[in-house]
């Protein structure tokens, strides 16, 4: 039988001017289980406390009800002092006199019944509660960043600063990512090999970060604190302790046409190949598909060259499992191809390339040592049209969304082109001109002021090719759609930016949401922006939406922030308002029917399936069962569940039916 | 209909929209009609329609339930599901014949107390209006037991 | 095979040479034609410009009476027919609700179950008997042109790529022609101006045909009787607004394919051209 | 909400109309001019089709009036290149036609439409009479009605000579049908 105690605030005169306190905590004693029924002034002060702690001590109570201010205000405080007295804290309930009630309604009999009613409601509550434990969950204190561009080693380097280990897991050979190709950066005009390769190297040697290059990630089990991750080493076909990075293998390889990726398919490479000379790590891989060997049984040049005896032909791919605390995505974007384009020639023409296939052009490092050469001839482009939003803001055939980054990278390239081809023509076709970053608008004014590049205001609806120039088909909207036909030598698209290949796929792997171009889903766009809604999966950079560098690498100091956070503390404690699925004694064992329509209803992918099996080992039935370290609490699940199977602790169904019983 | 009466409403809230909303409400020192009877959920998702029934079986004359707006979920996607279930249940009062002007839908989040307020004064006049809900507790009263 | 045919009234008049050459070409590929009886005209540029509903009614005729006579698909070689009767058959599926008046208007039931197909679909059906029956391979360099309506809009007729379509190129290639690689394929020649505004016919027209002779064609290919009378009938005012004497004929694909398979020039219409079918002994001749 | 607007009070503009008429949703317009960069006609309008919906988009009656007077929209070959190209799917050639209705039936129609008008109605007499084509007929109607007499004398022997001009007109069996076709469409306007 409950012995339960009421204690009515007045909270000075808010909730005393308008309810008779006194007259409450009198209508309380009738209450069936209510043992101990008082006012005070102040519940919240020292004595008011005190006060409540000897009547628990007192009257042996077993449950309380506060009759004072909002939940949301004090009731971590009254739960603490309840728990200090020696019952268990989620024992104690709160009635909401002031925000509800006093504060609201005029003084009267109404609202003095109010008052108790809602007391009656909670005290019924509480005969129903049963007590509850904070869940304790351990944590790995070992970070995994899934993507090395630029994202992936801030993140990297933040969290092991931070002194934590992380593994940083790059599917390519490298870690960089885009940045590693790109020349120089807005809004500043530096190179960006300067700023990111100290970066890459910090990052290969910091003794805290394990790079995995040339890996991908299978699997993921566990939850916050406790991931269990399998880890796919690609074969690069060769030892890499052994392997110092000498390069003759790569000199001698006989197979030098290969299309080169780094190069967006601007220059040719070899089938063992590192991707660009400052590559972290610098190790070559053999590309299988690409490989004499491979294809014909005969070659191995590369295996007789080493000096070091390197070359693994029979390598085969390894699956690594490791002990993970926390996640973070970084695996970045893709380009839309310029063979997406029907009415600019489905990719034919050569000398309409997209803006990474500038970079490269422009680059000193890239194909033309940085010299202004177009693709199809070698020729320097006397005229270069730059057409921004190709793709992008595009609801027929491409993306409806902006993509952020190319208007200043388009401003960017006609400011470089115009610097390597001072009595070049620049035209930029655009719609409008979205440069709202620290020094960004000025830098598109320089393009215009000082560089002298021409920005038209409208779409270019064709191109085609005649007598070796590219006759641009556009129309300029400031002076009332006048169509505008301009003879270019080159045309750089600013094609729009995807989510990265098969990152639905990942997400899925992850359990983590993305939107519907595959972009990974943010917890709130604008207060959790960094964490997504799986505990202990972070996000950073372009793999959330289109991003440039300074908010990527933002980003990525925010989510190795969380991360660091998370990390402090030994063990994970969780309110321990969550479902659970009911087990009865076999041969029921649940009154769960294993539909599992909760599954697909919970935010959270808390549920699991559970097989129970007979001591044969064979499985006689599947139940829901709930990860506790992944559900939030939201009880979802248990409104879905047809069988009444699940319930929500704190929430439970008896403690709400009882509520109801008062009314 | 009867002048002095006054109906019982039974409002579903969920913990971080609407209940704070209401708290605002308090804090702004808005008033309105004492008939509402509040209680608290994590998440419009955690309600139960059969609750919704009980407490128009257990004496409501007209019941509330309101959460975050919609994209505004603290659980991302629990007031998605309650939204769903909630046109299921619907058509099922229709066929059943439980007159829809007795039970509401919302939202209300945490910044509108005056919202909060207006909500409560338009369902305690629209049911004060309708009179006791009485046919519901004899027709179906007993089923849902 | 057998399948239905709706000529349309530029096949009656001003373009026969599409019409007795593509049943010269079909009969001799064993494909029986089954003219739809009492056919009326499809509307053409006009009735849309002056009234939906009859720009939808008179299409809905030639379909209602084709599902009368039992017809499941037919084959309109007009592009602009084709293009009318598709556009009528998903407005009327897209809108139900017009399907009453539109039946009281044609005095016939109309179920919409006809399937339209153009010449090129046709034609590709047949392209294994083609390059086995080609006896002449037309060894020229030809350009492929579309126009407006083969192609566009895309939601309508859903045919082919909307910018450098292929099939037309295609089936050239497997005639021996050497198909040569020009922007143009489906640009307008100012079709619906044939009668009012001769002057924007030959400009748009204009840039077609010197395009086409600058990337070193023999002959222009249509495969729609609107194009064919813009390049052939209006020469002259390309001519003159161009101040050149452009000579490069402007033939059907069906005459091209029925040359290809040794069909007498006579039964394939092409002596109707006012811009003679000849070709020069230079022209680059390859196959 | 399927308009993809919350507003449902509407003024009796003409874009109103365009959009009640066509299902075409002006606002979906962002002036890109991508369709006047790729229309064959676009150098000859007075007004190229971005800047038609432009006007529109205003729904003030000033510049409506502008819209149905502009000689533009009579030289919209409807060759759907604009549509086919347009990044928010907005179908001109739809928009263009019923502006184009609207001109007449409001009397505003610009004077040197009245070429094209003449051959569409000539066009349209021949089928409801005839229901086919009768392409000598419609020459000498249209010349009738444009009063361009002389054009295209020249090229009427030709074609005769090839044997594309055919002197009668092709008759349809039915048609009584045909006129009560006529009757029950354009007729009812
Ligand atoms: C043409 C162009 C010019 C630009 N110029 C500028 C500029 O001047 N200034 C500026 O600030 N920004 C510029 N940007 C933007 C800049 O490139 C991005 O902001 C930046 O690269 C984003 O970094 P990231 O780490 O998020 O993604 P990325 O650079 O794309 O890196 C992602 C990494 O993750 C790896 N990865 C992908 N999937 C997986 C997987 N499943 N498992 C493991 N690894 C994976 C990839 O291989 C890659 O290494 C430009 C972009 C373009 C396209
Ligand atoms: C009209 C308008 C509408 C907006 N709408 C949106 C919107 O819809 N969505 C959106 O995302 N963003 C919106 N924003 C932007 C948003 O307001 C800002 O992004 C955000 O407030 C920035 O937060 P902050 O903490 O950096 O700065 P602030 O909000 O400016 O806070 C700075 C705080 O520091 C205090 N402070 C200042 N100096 C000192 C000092 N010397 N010592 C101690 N304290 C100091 C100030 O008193 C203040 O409390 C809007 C902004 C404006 C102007
Ligand atoms: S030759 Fe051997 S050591 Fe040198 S880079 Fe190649 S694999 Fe490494
Ligand atoms: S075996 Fe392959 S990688 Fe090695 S040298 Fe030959 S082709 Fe190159
Ligand atoms: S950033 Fe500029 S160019 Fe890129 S999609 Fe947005 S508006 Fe277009
Ligand atoms: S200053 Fe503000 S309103 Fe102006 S362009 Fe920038 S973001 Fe837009
Ligand atoms: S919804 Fe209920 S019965 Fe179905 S699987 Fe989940 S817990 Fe089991
Ligand atoms: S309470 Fe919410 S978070 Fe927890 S398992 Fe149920 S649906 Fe998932
Ligand atoms: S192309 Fe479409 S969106 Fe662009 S101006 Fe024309 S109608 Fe408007
Ligand atoms: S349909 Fe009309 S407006 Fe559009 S491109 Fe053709 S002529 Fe121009």
């Amino acid at each position: 039988m409950s012995r339960i105690g009421v204690f009515t605030c007045h909270c000075g005169e808010n909730i005393g001017a308008t309810v008779d306190c006194v007259k409450v905590a009198e209508m309380c004693k009738d209450i069936p289980g209510v043992v101990h029924s008082v006012e005070y002034k102040y519940m919240c002060s020292d004595p008011g406390q005190r006060q409540m702690q000897e009547a628990i001590k007192e009257h042996q109570l077993d449950g309380v009800v506060v009759a004072a201010c909002s939940p949301r205000m004090h009731e971590p405080t009254f739960r603490r002092a309840a728990g200090d007295a020696g019952i268990n804290p989620y024992m104690c309930e709160m009635a909401n006199l002031r925000e509800h009630c006093s504060w609201v309604h005029e003084k009267g009999d109404a609202t003095t019944q109010k008052a108790a009613d809602l007391i009656r409601v909670l005290v019924e509550k509480v005969k129903h509660n049963e007590p509850l434990h904070p869940i304790k969950v351990p944590v790995t204190r070992t970070a995994m960043v899934i993507g090395g561009g630029v994202g992936g080693i801030q993140v990297a380097l933040d969290i092991a600063n931070g002194g934590h280990k992380v593994v940083l897991v790059e599917k390519s050979p490298s870690i960089g990512g885009h940045m590693s190709q790109l020349s120089e950066t807005f809004p500043t005009l530096d190179c960006s090999q300067c700023i990111l390769t100290p970066r890459m190297v910090e990052a290969a040697q910091h003794p805290n970060i394990t790079l995995m290059t040339y890996s991908e990630v299978e699997k993921v089990d566990g939850f916050i604190g406790n991931f269990k991750v399998t880890v796919r080493k690609k074969a690069r076909k060769l030892d890499e302790k052994l392997c110092t990075g000498c390069g003759l293998c790569i000199q001698k390889c006989p197979n030098k046409k290969i299309s080169d990726e780094f190069n967006e398919g601007l220059g040719t490479r070899t089938a063992i190949y590192v991707p660009f000379p400052q590559a972290v790590p610098n190790k070559p891989v053999i590309d299988l598909q690409n490989c004499t060997y491979y294809k014909t049984g005969k070659c191995k040049v590369c295996e007789k060259m080493c000096p070091t005896n390197a070359i693994r032909f029979d390598q085969e791919d390894e699956l690594v499992t490791l002990d993970i605390g926390a996640i973070v995505l970084a695996t970045g974007f893709k380009l839309m191809k310029t063979d997406a384009f029907p009415e600019y020639g489905y990719g034919k023409h050569k000398d309409i390339i997209d803006g990474m296939q500038f970079e490269r052009l422009a680059s000193a490092s890239g194909p033309t040592s940085g010299v202004m050469k177009r693709p199809s001839d070698g020729k320097e482009p006397e005229t270069v049209v730059f057409i921004a939003c190709s793709g992008s803001r595009d609801r027929a055939k491409g993306v409806p969304y902006c993509s952020k980054i190319c208007c200043m990278y388009t401003a960017k390239h006609a400011m470089l082109y115009k610097h390597k081809v001072h009595s070049g023509k620049a035209y930029v076709f655009y719609m409008d001109i979205r440069a709202a970053g620290k020094d960004y608008d000025e830098f598109v004014r320089r393009a215009i002021e000082e560089d002298e590049v021409k920005y038209i205001r409208g779409r270019v609806s064709k191109i085609y090719e005649e007598d070796g120039k590219l006759i641009v088909m556009g129309a300029d909207t400031l002076m009332g759609g006048e169509p505008v036909v301009i003879k270019a030598d080159m045309v750089v698209l600013a094609t729009a930016v995807q989510s990265n290949d098969r990152s639905e796929e990942l997400a899925q792997t992850l359990h983590v949401s993305y939107d519907s171009y595959g972009f990974f889903a943010e917890a709130h766009p604008k207060l959790r922006p960094v964490e997504t809604n799986t505990a202990g999966i972070f996000l950073a950079g372009a793999c959330q939406a289109p991003r440039d560098i300074p908010e990527t690498v933002a980003q990525a100091s925010g989510a190795a922030a969380k991360v660091v956070g998370l990390f402090s503390n030994d063990e994970l404690t969780r309110e321990p308002i969550v479902a659970v699925v009911n087990r009865q004694a076999a041969p029921v064992y649940s009154t769960c029917v294993g539909c599992f329509l909760c599954q697909g209803a919970c935010p959270y992918q808390a549920i699991e399936q559970e097989e129970i099996k007979a001591r044969s080992g064979e499985v006689i039935m599947t139940l829901a069962r709930i990860n506790p370290g992944l559900c939030q609490g939201c009880g979802t699940c248990v409104a879905t569940c047809r069988t009444k199977a699940i319930d929500l602790q704190g929430f439970s169904n008896e403690q709400i039916y009882a509520e109801l019983m008062t009314l | 209909m009867d002048e002095k009466f006054e109906p019982k409403i039974t409002a579903f809230v969920c913990n971080w929209c609407t209940y704070a909303g209401a708290d605002l409400t308090g804090t702004s020192r808005i008033k309105y009609q004492s008939n509402v009877r509040v209680l608290r959920v994590p998440c419009t998702g955690r309600i139960d329609y059969m609750m919704v029934l009980k407490a128009l079986h257990k004496g409501a004359d007209g019941v509330i339930v309101s959460g975050c707006h919609p994209n505004d979920c603290h659980y991302t996607s629990g007031n998605y599901h309650a939204r769903r279930r909630w046109m299921v249940f619907k058509k099922m009062m229709e066929v059943m014949g439980v007159d829809m002007r007795r039970i509401t839908f919302s939202w209300v989040s945490a910044a509108e107390g005056a919202r909060w307020a207006q909500l409560v004064n338009e369902v305690t006049d629209q049911v004060r209006a309708l009179g006791p809900y009485a046919e519901f507790r004899q027709i179906i009263g007993a089923g849902i037991e | 095979m057998r399948i239905g045919y709706y000529p349309g009234c530029s096949l009656l008049g001003s373009s026969r040479e599409f019409d007795e050459s593509t049943r010269a070409v079909l009969k001799a590929l064993d494909v029986e034609l089954v003219e739809v009886a009492d056919w009326n005209c499809c509307g053409a540029s006009s009735a849309h410009i002056l009234n939906h509903e009859l720009s939808i009614a008179l299409p809905a005729r030639i379909l209602a009476l084709a599902e009368q006579a039992g017809l499941t698909e037919i084959l309109a070689p007009c592009a602009a027919c084709s293009n009318r009767l598709l556009s009528a058959q998903q407005e009327l599926e897209k809108h139900p609700e017009m399907l009453a008046g539109i039946e009281k208007a044609i005095e016939m039931p109309y179920k919409g179950t006809v399937k339209i197909v153009n010449i090129l679909e046709v034609l590709d059906r047949l392209k294994d008997l083609i390059a086995a029956k080609t006896v002449e391979p037309f060894a020229k360099k030809v350009a492929s042109y579309y126009g407006c309506l083969l192609v566009r809009p895309p939601r309508v007729v859903n045919f082919d790529r909307p910018e450098d379509p292929q099939s037309m190129d295609r089936m050239l290639r497997a005639v021996g022609a050497t198909p040569v690689e020009w922007p143009f394929k489906t640009e307008c020649c100012g079709a619906a101006f044939s009668v009012t505004r001769t002057d924007i016919v030959a400009k748009l027209s204009g840039k077609l045909v010197q395009d086409a002779v600058k990337r070193g064609a023999d002959a222009i290919v249509v495969a729609c009787p609107m194009c064919h009378s813009n390049l052939d009938l209006r020469r002259a005012e390309i001519n003159e607004y161009l101040q050149q004497e452009y000579a490069i004929p402007a033939m059907f694909i069906t005459q091209v394919v029925g040359l290809a398979l040794g069909l007498d020039p006579k039964a394939l219409g092409l002596h109707r051209h006012m811009v003679p079918v000849e070709f020069a002994e230079t022209a680059g001749v390859q196959s | 909400m399927s308009s993809g607007s919350h507003h449902d009070h509407h003024e009796d503009t003409l874009a109103w109309r365009v959009q009640q008429a066509t299902g075409v949703k002006l606002a979906h317009c962002y002036q890109c001019g991508k369709c006047a960069a790729g229309c064959p006609v676009a150098d000859q309008m007075d007004m190229p089709p971005c800047q038609v919906f432009r006007m529109l988009q205003y729904g003030l009656p000033q510049y409506d009036k502008r819209v149905l007077g502009c000689e533009g929209i009579w030289l919209c070959l409807a060759c759907e290149t604009c549509s086919t190209r347009c990044p928010q799917e907005v179908e001109i050639p739809k928009i263009m036609d019923f502006i184009r209705g609207e001109a007449l039936r409001l009397n505003l129609a610009h004077p040197r439409s009245k070429d094209i008008l003449a051959f569409h109605r000539a066009f349209l007499d021949s089928i409801e009479y005839t229901g086919r084509l009768y392409e000598v007929g419609l020459v000498a109607d249209y010349k009738v009605r444009s009063r361009h007499f002389l054009k295209d004398v020249m090229l009427a022997p030709k074609m005769y000579i090839k044997g594309k001009l055919g002197l009668l007109p092709h008759l349809i069996k039915n048609r009584r049908g045909m006129k009560h076709l006529f009757k029950q469409t354009i007729g009812k306007g």
